[in-house]
């Protein structure tokens, strides 16, 4: 969590300062619900998430250099500086991405529990999502499918009040939705969001169940994000109230006072811990500043498969006839 | 030696002699399974098979499109079934962004071989809401390959190529074609993407025929050839990414003069961006205009005369090649 | 009820001899719930339903001959032969159509209502579907905004068994879905869709809450199709016992009886009406006949609002040069 | 009389304009009210006109997009935001076929006045899913008008045209020109539909900007003039659908030479369109092939120099020119 809220920290200010780009959705807030979350996952289990992803890579374990580096869009970064915060992906973790899209994961979190059972293995996938995905469509048919098919499914709805977008009634889990959910045969569960150990324990019911009786389970996790004007301005902001309000709810600040008081930590330890998150994340920003940007020519790899048919294309005028790449291989060599 | 089927049987060949080769396949649609699917494409494949590897879904193209994404991501091969090609714009985000983009926005980490398959274009007076031609949508569309069989031979090997693709493809059936008979190969029958065929060789112009457009250039050169002495060359792209743009340029090279044949909008089509590329790259060898015959800028009408009205006849091909050759 | 029968039986054979294309959904078995539900609705009221449209047109009070018409892809059908009987739209009987799209009429219905409300107009739209398009996520998103807003929409799930495509557990209403909608904040009934009294009294009670406390409601009405192997081959088929159990529940059959029953009808007016029934048939079935074939330049009408700039657009290139029809004004002219 | 306003203030202009004009006027989109839109554009109408006539909606394009055509169709005039482009790939089947062809399937009995609004393109490293430029696609489309502004002037005029036109409208704003400033006239501003025009006279060579394209154009052209002595005329056709392809037309037919910009992808394109109608329209007066210089096949990269890399460049085009012109 430490390493989350840091992170989340030294990225606003790298944000305001010009070194990360586009929209940069923070997590300050969630990491309870996001360690919580992603903490009852195994190994061997697959994880998708929103348009909030790098905070979701640190908690699934992906290197913050490289996670850092991405956001730099620097070619030591996970996707080699093409996707961003919002699509980071590292597949090594079975972390399967950031989606942009509202929404948009959902079914392909379904897709992936359908091929872990039908290759008989005993993975769950996990998919955590706004409240706002929860409005789409797809949140319906996605669930609706799964039941039907009995496919191991988590989805965590982290409903966060505060910053940016259509809230809904975010702050609390919603009665409403949980019946709708059951009325598609899915498992409705509620965690306290603010509270890492409380999510941990929800979600990995949750996943018990998703596992052992092969059906999908959903978990509400109502949170409080630090008050954020929007992605565009990503730094906390807000009145005094509000941030007062919900310095008295910080989910770190609150796990580390109850470790503490019940002896499980020294505020020694807690401050050395501040001082060893500190350090890896200047490493991570002298490594995503050291890192070089991708070449121009690197934008038109990976858009088809190596060795694929579809390469051939790629000799024939790319974007028009100035821009036309040397005439690659025949097609029929190439498709050989 | 060989056999004859419909294209309807030629598909159905294909997706069980993949079914059998590979566990990995399987297929999600609507219909599919008891129904045997709208156009009985799948015809049989629940009961051999089983409802593990032939389900049948709900109406949402969207959801049945990414589920399809998440399954070949980990590791499966699945191939997806609409209804309808026009279902295909519920679920444009999904083929768009998702599967087509995939492997670019990890950086290679994840890989998509999914196929999506689904019956375009009039014949049948399905309407203006179940007659629509896509391909040039879909062609837009950087990381999917897109295949347009015009024969049942090619649907076959069309589609197996398509299955054992790494990247997402997207095989556009073709509605009035599933009854079409047609010589299959026997035995193991691939076509390979990015291989245009020459249906017929000629010498005083190219006419292009995109999916069921092929078949409206050959009529069409027959009626040139009959009642005027033109000899028209025809040639099938077959696959329009990876588009086998040195077959068409030998072609008009050789001719000097193209005519394409489309059944969807003339607007952002097909045609008009083969036609770009052949100006760009053959315009010295160009005696006159590529010329088009595209699908109208209009809906498909139900009625009889209106659907005619709206598609591609060889008559008006003839007529387009007759003044492509300014007579 | 007896004109949809007879108008269904005797469609049915003109698309066997080719005078009627495409697909042809038959409501053989439906006629109870489509009057009962469209009965409930007053004349300032809206009406969308599904690509089984003529039916419902017919149900509107369409002209029987201006529907026969629109099968036969004439000029004088309702639509000018654009439409045929998956489109059929009738505007002046606030028919708004017939939709293709599996619930892609919803969110239009939803839309509607809104416009009646906005405009401070005492309407409900109500739409009819399948319970195919109960699976689609525009269902419940079209259902969730119309609870926010609270718009006045009545939807009438016809829960048809038998006949085609994906029934899901089509033969009852489903006590699933009326969760899933309650949870949306949705009223649900339900009604028995073989009795036309009963369904055009629960639809009335519909009707009415919606329009006096502005809300969505659902009313599922389960039914049993005619066996009708596919709208290929719309004519009745299935095995004996399938058809024997359908006659047992034939919801004409039972209607007829049972006004004879209570002595509200002598058969022999029963025998009278039928023959009615068969003669304005009759008389649609050769109006359709004698009715023109389109032009095929026709085609190239309503595409586009008629004055508007787009119609400039027509005299330029609408298919390829072969095709380009006469140059028409130049735009500037045009868009004055 | 004029003032000074950014792209983003013309278009709210706009809205305010109509929104006092007309009562059937309704905004509808996410986070268009409390949060003034995703890119500010609707700032202070829900304040100034209420929730009745400024609606937040959820994240659900297609259903949004529904909704506006069944109010459309019952009377009002609604303005559906979508907040990315990228989320019209979700509701394509409510805006290719419910909206552009109503009118069509009903024969006339049924209107829908429509405007859909959504920011495309990159410039701020959005990434590849919030950066996509589909006016190809949107264009395919018979029955939908669509327009590009590439000035604060002509988004509020085309924007306003737009509300007032019986035809659906999509208008594509650029997300790189939100804060872009310009003139806008004093009082009542409309900009017609289907007129093209010329930003900048030339003789040498014609270049034709799609959206932003145009004003990339126009850095080309100062390039061309002041390090070649090329005159290059740089023409805004503003309106996809209706086209004015006779002032394009007037204007190669003096040059001779065309060049297209465009951050579309290259296949199924605008600029491949518009090549086409040039070739079989004008085909006598071209000197060389019709050049385009489009967006990359490829989706936009996050990093800077990726999202650069996938973008026509003014240093590009200005080559492109002089390779057009045999330099
Ligand atoms: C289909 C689609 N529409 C719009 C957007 C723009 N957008 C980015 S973040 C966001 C808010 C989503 O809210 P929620 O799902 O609750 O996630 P949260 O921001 O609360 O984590 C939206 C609408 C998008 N990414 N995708
Ligand atoms: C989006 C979409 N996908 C597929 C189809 C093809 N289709 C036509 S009818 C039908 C069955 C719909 O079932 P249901 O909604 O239950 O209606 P019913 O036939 O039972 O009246 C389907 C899938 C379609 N019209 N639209
Ligand atoms: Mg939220
Ligand atoms: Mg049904």
């Amino acid at each position: 969590m430490q390493l989350l809220r840091r992170f989340d920290e030294r990225a606003g200010e790298l944000y305001g300062a010009g070194q990360i780009g586009g929209f940069l959705h923070l997590a300050i807030g969630e990491e309870a619900a996001i360690v919580g979350a992603t903490r009852a996952l195994e190994d061997r289990d697959w994880l998708l998430t929103t348009f909030r992803a790098h905070a979701h890579a640190l908690a699934r374990g992906s290197e913050p250099a490289r996670v850092m580096a991405e956001l730099f869009g620097r070619v030591g970064g996970l996707c080699h500086g093409r996707a961003g915060a919002m699509h980071l992906t590292d597949v090594e973790r079975r972390f399967l991405g950031g989606f942009g899209m509202v929404g948009g994961h959902l079914p392909i979190a379904a897709g992936a529990a359908l091929a872990s059972t039908y290759q008989g293995r005993a993975e769950v996938t996990m998919a955590i999502l706004g409240d706002g995905a929860s409005g789409n469509g797809v949140f319906g048919e996605s669930l609706g499918l799964a039941a039907k098919w009995n496919l191991p499914v988590v989805l965590v709805i982290v409903r966060a009040l505060g910053g940016y977008a259509t809230e809904g009634d975010a702050a609390a889990a919603s009665a409403d939705l949980q019946r709708q959910v059951e009325g598609l045969g899915v498992k409705a569960l509620t965690c306290n969001g603010m509270d890492v150990v409380d999510t941990q324990a929800v979600c990995a019911d949750a996943v018990r169940i998703a596992r052992t009786e092969r059906r999908p389970v959903l978990v509400q996790a109502p949170t409080l994000r630090a008050p954020t004007p929007s992605p565009t301005a990503p730094r906390a902001a807000g009145d005094r109230e509000q941030i007062a309000a919900w310095k008295a709810r910080d989910p770190l600040a609150l796990f580390g006072d109850r470790l503490v008081e019940v002896g499980l930590v020294e505020s020694a330890d807690r401050a050395r811990l501040q001082m060893q998150v500190g350090a890896v994340i200047e490493q991570a920003v002298s490594f995503a500043g050291r890192s070089p940007h991708p070449e121009p020519e690197a934008l038109y790899e990976h858009v088809l498969a190596p060795g694929g048919s579809g390469e051939a294309w790629r000799g024939f005028d790319l974007r028009g006839t100035s821009r036309r790449a040397e005439a690659g291989p025949h097609p029929r060599e190439a498709s050989k | 030696m060989s056999r004859t089927l419909t294209y309807r049987e030629a598909l159905n060949d294909a997706l069980r002699e993949e079914l059998d080769r590979d566990q990995r396949v399987l297929l999600l649609g609507e219909d599919i399974g008891a129904f045997d699917g709208a156009f009985r494409v799948t015809k049989g494949l629940l009961a051999d098979y089983g409802e593990e590897r032939v389900r049948d879904t709900p109406s949402a193209p969207g959801t049945i499109v990414g589920m399809g994404v998440g399954a070949a991501i980990v590791g499966l091969r699945p191939v997806v079934e609409l209804m309808t090609i026009t279902a295909a714009l519920r679920a444009l985000d999904q083929i768009a962004v998702s599967a087509a983009q995939a492997r670019f926005q990890s950086g290679g980490q994840l890989s998509v071989p999914l196929v999506l398959r689904a019956p375009q274009g009039g014949g049948h007076q399905l309407g203006p809401t179940h007659s629509h031609s896509l391909e040039a949508m879909l062609l837009a569309i950087p990381g999917l390959l897109v295949a347009t069989p015009s024969t049942p031979a090619d649907a076959k090997g069309l589609l197996k190529s398509a299955i054992r693709s790494d990247d997402p493809v997207f095989v556009i059936e073709h509605e009035s074609l599933y009854g079409t008979k047609g010589e299959i190969p026997e035995g193991e029958h691939l076509v390979p993407f990015g291989e245009a065929v020459v249906r017929r060789p000629g010498r005083d112009l190219t006419i292009l025929g995109i999916s069921r457009g092929a078949l409206t250039a050959l009529d069409a050169a027959d009626v040139l050839e009959r009642e005027h002495g033109v000899s028209a060359e025809v040639v099938d792209p077959r696959t329009l990414r990876p588009l086998d743009l040195p077959t068409i340029l030998e072609s008009v090279k050789r001719t000097n003069r193209l005519l394409i044949v489309e059944e969807g909008w003339p607007q952002g089509g097909v045609g008009a961006t083969i036609a770009a590329l052949v100006l760009e790259q053959a315009f010295d060898f160009l005696d006159g205009p590529v010329l088009r015959v595209a699908g109208a800028e209009a809906p498909v009408g139900y009625s009889r005369v209106l659907e005619r009205a709206a598609q591609a006849s060889s008559r008006e091909v003839a007529q387009a090649a007759l003044t492509a050759l300014g007579r």
